[in-house]
């Protein structure tokens, strides 16, 4: 196999330490005077109200529905188009399908109001 | 040491990673604790599409795994579960083990006796299979040297897998997304 | 057609010297290994001086856009600053907040930063001078780009502020958001390149590239894909989350987004990774739409034996980090609900469109063999449908623009007088 | 050549698919549960990769006056992405009823749903 996915191993263990390498040099640098004021959640000086738990609203799980099921069309879309030199007209109406269908369901969503921000 | 020695300490350390990242899941006390917990495991099982030579679904499943699905599960736990909730202890556990176990036992055993007609190995080509010089020139990632150019490989095999033999299939995967995705709207919103 | 030249032989020499140290031979596994082990350190050395020049850059950049002069105390043209800030992140004191869940807190600030650098591994500065490239090169980047969304949800949620959560909720729901454009603007370009190989991609837009075969020698893919081209620098930018798309961290709105708890070097590193990301998109717009490391015209690409690839990549990264700069200099920051209408309304539609016209030119240019090879005429053939496309779009969003009912903010109908003057009052 | 052998392979997957039947059984919360899903699903992925590598014919053919060894078929890469595709709808479409759930009862805790006992 001429991927060179080991250099890619090493590479992510090397990127790993990186971080790790610069927090062990500042926890050796840095002053450590912890107190039980300044570990309080951060709140613009005020003290924290209630629950950190928020109710989000259903909006955020909507965009992130319609991101994952476009995320699955480019995972048939890269493949199509890199081999589409190979494949001729019946690819592109295959692919064009393959899109409609899709942009259909895009629009759906468009109607439902699901792509607004409330 | 020798390159299978470090493609089986590769191995182990993938499979340590994805069965850890599974056994976190159920261990977790919290319920977004157990979700990172299967992102790491997935991460895992990517890796060892890598050792199984299949680069692109690998790179799908760092994608789609953990790009998109661990997405949709981490808004979920934001959107129904106190962001900080713990989740309470298994309370079947002892009946769950009594089913998992013999079935963790009858796969085991499958794994090991079955024969799997394993053909990799085999240099002649295999009765009924052949193959034409075009495909050979698309399955290769053979450079050559002069030009210093690429031949794009196993992902143009897949592009034409995918809209020739497996065009039926292709095309149902667009209406199945396209009802879960009408589905799934109809649903979360009120 | 490219050569064997200079540094691609040299890569042998460096081989067979490593080799010779170590006493084995020239295809061991060791010898592998510490080609690796030097061409990981050489990049991410790189990086780093890019990175921390990149801050330099940026403050020094947005000053002279201000009409001001940036850091000038530390060292000549303040050359030195990204080491002092270096060194004032190192030593600040590190505040851990006692509510915090440690283990996904810290692991957070850690886990950011290594994406970020691996998509470095694909990025080619010339022939032969690429770390690994890998069959499905761009399909990497994007998707270990992607996995960056997971360390910002664990510094939101385990940070237990309302403000960091909020953060951390709007950083990926836009960052999912605008990948789907991201990836969808690509596909016209792969289509043309027949490749996801990031050496491939470059070489498709020189002459006698994979681009050759279906007759775009030597055009860079800008010039036949320049709607895909805007798509693409526009999602990135807010893929990176930098102004105008910078609504997670929007420090005046809600403090500073998912990273409001981290003090010290651990906030240092979010900004780090930011800096890396800038870069890599940057090195990857250049790639995809800017040939690379080929050089503008051809006999720039070499002195003697010298590939010049590596000055034309940099040259191109740097000017893309600028551009990146530039954005955040003259841009007001978008409103949350223009934001992601922006993505899901204008770029995926819009996208949809380029990859149907990039399509069905590619299929007619193919096909008829008195086409091929004039690329002249196939580029007025894109051009032309560039223009159709965009005239098309702008029309389309005024049309809608004006046929829709914009919901009117509660000012704007009091002033209008539509309120009962009550409901004024309260 | 692959030097590892198959039912390492095929162990990691009965591991994981264990581990995921015991997710869906033990968990009360809902999204604790398709996780569980998910496992299995994937485990079923590693599997068909991990037989199509070592048990799909292979082919010796010359290329560029070098001989190869090529895989006949990419059928396991096939099944596995069209089972990534349906794992994503599936997730969508589930998560998506959690939420419905959540938001009539306010509880993902599946032993508390039992609107449908007599």
């Amino acid at each position: 196999m001429s991927d060179n996915w080991g250099f890619i191993a090493l590479f992510s263990l090397i990127a790993l330490t990186v971080p790790i390498i610069g927090l062990l040099a500042a926890w050796l640098l840095r002053p450590h005077r912890p107190g039980p004021i300044k570990q309080t959640t951060y709140e613009c000086g005020l003290e924290t109200v209630g629950d950190t738990w928020l109710q989000f609203k259903v909006q955020y799980y909507l965009y992130a529905l319609i991101f994952v099921l476009f995320d699955v069309e480019t995972v048939f879309l890269y493949p199509w188009a890199v081999a589409y030199n190979k494949l001729g007209i019946l690819a592109l109406v295959e692919m064009f399908i393959f899109l409609a269908i899709l942009a259909v369901g895009l629009a759906y969503a468009w109607r439902k109001g699901a792509l607004e921000w409330v | 040491m020798s390159p299978l020695l470090l493609q089986q300490i590769a191995f182990m350390v993938l499979a340590a990673i994805s069965l850890s990242g599974a056994w976190g899941v159920i261990r977790a006390h919290s319920v977004f604790v157990s979700a990172l917990w299967l992102i790491l495991s997935f991460v895992g099982v990517a890796g060892l599409y890598v050792m199984l030579e299949a680069g692109f679904l690998a790179v799908i499943q760092v994608l789609v795994y953990v790009g998109a699905i661990s997405v949709l599960i981490l808004f979920a736990i934001m959107l129904t579960e106190d962001v900080m909730g713990q989740a309470e202890p298994a309370s079947q556990w002892p009946l769950a083990v009594l089913i998992v176990l013999p079935f963790f036992g009858m796969l085991a055993k499958a794994a090991f006796t079955a024969d799997w007609q394993l053909s990799a190995g085999s240099v002649a080509p295999p009765e009924g299979a052949s193959i034409s010089a075009e495909t050979a020139k698309l399955v290769t990632t053979a450079i050559p040297a002069e030009q210093g150019f690429r031949l794009p490989g196993q992902v143009v095999m897949l592009g034409r897998s995918l809209m020739t033999e497996h065009l039926l299939a292709f095309e149902v995967v667009a209406v199945v997304l396209l009802v879960a995705l009408v589905g799934a709207i109809v649903i979360a919103r009120d | 057609m490219i050569a064997m030249h200079f540094l691609q032989a040299s890569v042998g020499w460096i081989r067979g010297l490593i080799a010779g140290q170590l006493g084995l031979a020239a295809d061991a596994l060791w010898v592998d290994l510490a080609i690796w082990l030097i061409s990981a350190l050489v990049i991410l050395g790189v990086v780093q001086v890019g990175m921390l020049y990149a801050t330099w850059l940026e403050r020094k950049f947005l000053g002279r856009i201000q009409d001001r002069l940036g850091p000038n105390r530390v060292g000549i043209f303040g050359l030195l600053q990204p080491f002092a800030d270096m060194v004032k992140m190192l030593t600040k004191e590190d505040i851990t907040p006692a509510q915090a869940h440690r283990g996904v807190f810290n692991l957070g600030a850690i886990l950011v930063v290594p994406p970020a650098i691996v998509v470095f591994a694909v990025v080619p500065v010339g022939i032969g001078l690429i770390a690994t490239d890998l069959s499905v090169g761009f399909l990497f980047f994007i998707s270990v780009a992607s996995t960056a969304i997971i360390p910002i949800f664990m510094a939101g949620w385990g940070s237990r502020n309302k403000f960091a959560i909020i953060g951390a909720m709007r950083a990926v729901a836009q960052i999912v958001s605008y990948e789907i454009p991201q990836v969808l603007s690509v596909v016209g370009v792969l289509l043309l390149a027949g490749t996801l190989s990031t050496q491939g991609l470059t070489l498709a837009q020189g002459n006698g590239g994979a681009g050759d075969a279906i007759g775009y020698p030597g055009l860079w893919f800008v010039l036949i894909q320049p709607i895909a081209f805007v798509i693409f620098l526009l999602a990135t930018t807010a893929e990176i989350e930098r102004t105008p798309f910078d609504i997670p961290e929007a420090e005046s709105e809600i403090i500073a987004g998912y990273h409001t708890e981290y003090s010290g070097l651990k906030f240092g590193l979010f900004q780090l990774s930011q800096y890396f990301m800038t870069i890599a998109s940057a090195a990857m717009a250049s790639i995809l739409f800017f040939g690379g490391w080929l050089a503008p015209l051809p006999f720039l690409q070499r002195i003697g034996p010298l590939d010049l690839g590596w000055f034309w990549m940099g040259a191109k990264t740097i000017f893309f980090v600028l551009v990146f700069m530039w954005f955040r200099g003259t841009w007001p920051r978008l409103r949350s609900d223009q934001l992601m209408g922006f993505a899901w309304k204008v770029l995926v539609p819009l996208s949809l469109a380029n990859l149907l016209m990039t399509g069905l030119i590619g299929y007619v240019t193919q096909s008829s063999t008195n086409l091929s090879g004039q690329p002249l005429l196939i580029l007025l053939f894109f051009a032309v449908a560039n223009a159709l496309l965009l005239m098309a779009t702008l029309w389309l969003i005024g049309w809608w623009r004006k046929n829709s009912e914009r919901p009117r903010i509660r000012f704007e109908q009091a002033a209008a007088g539509e309120l009962p003057p009550a409901e004024v009052a309260a | 050549m692959p030097a590892i052998p198959v039912w390492w392979y095929l162990m990691v997957a009965t591991g994981l698919f264990s581990i995921g039947l015991y997710a869906t059984l033990t968990r009360r919360n809902a999204v604790n549960v398709l996780m569980g899903v998910e496992l299995m699903l994937n485990a079923v992925n590693l599997n068909a990769v991990a037989l199509w590598r070592y048990a799909s014919p292979t082919v010796s053919a010359t290329v560029d006056g070098q001989s190869v060894q090529l895989l006949s078929t990419l059928d396991g890469q096939v099944f596995a992405i069209f089972v990534i595709a349906l794992a994503a709808a599936e997730a969508a479409v589930g998560l998506a009823l959690i939420i419905a759930v959540y938001r009539s009862r306010r509880t993902v805790e599946l032993e508390q749903l039992d609107m449908l006992q007599g």
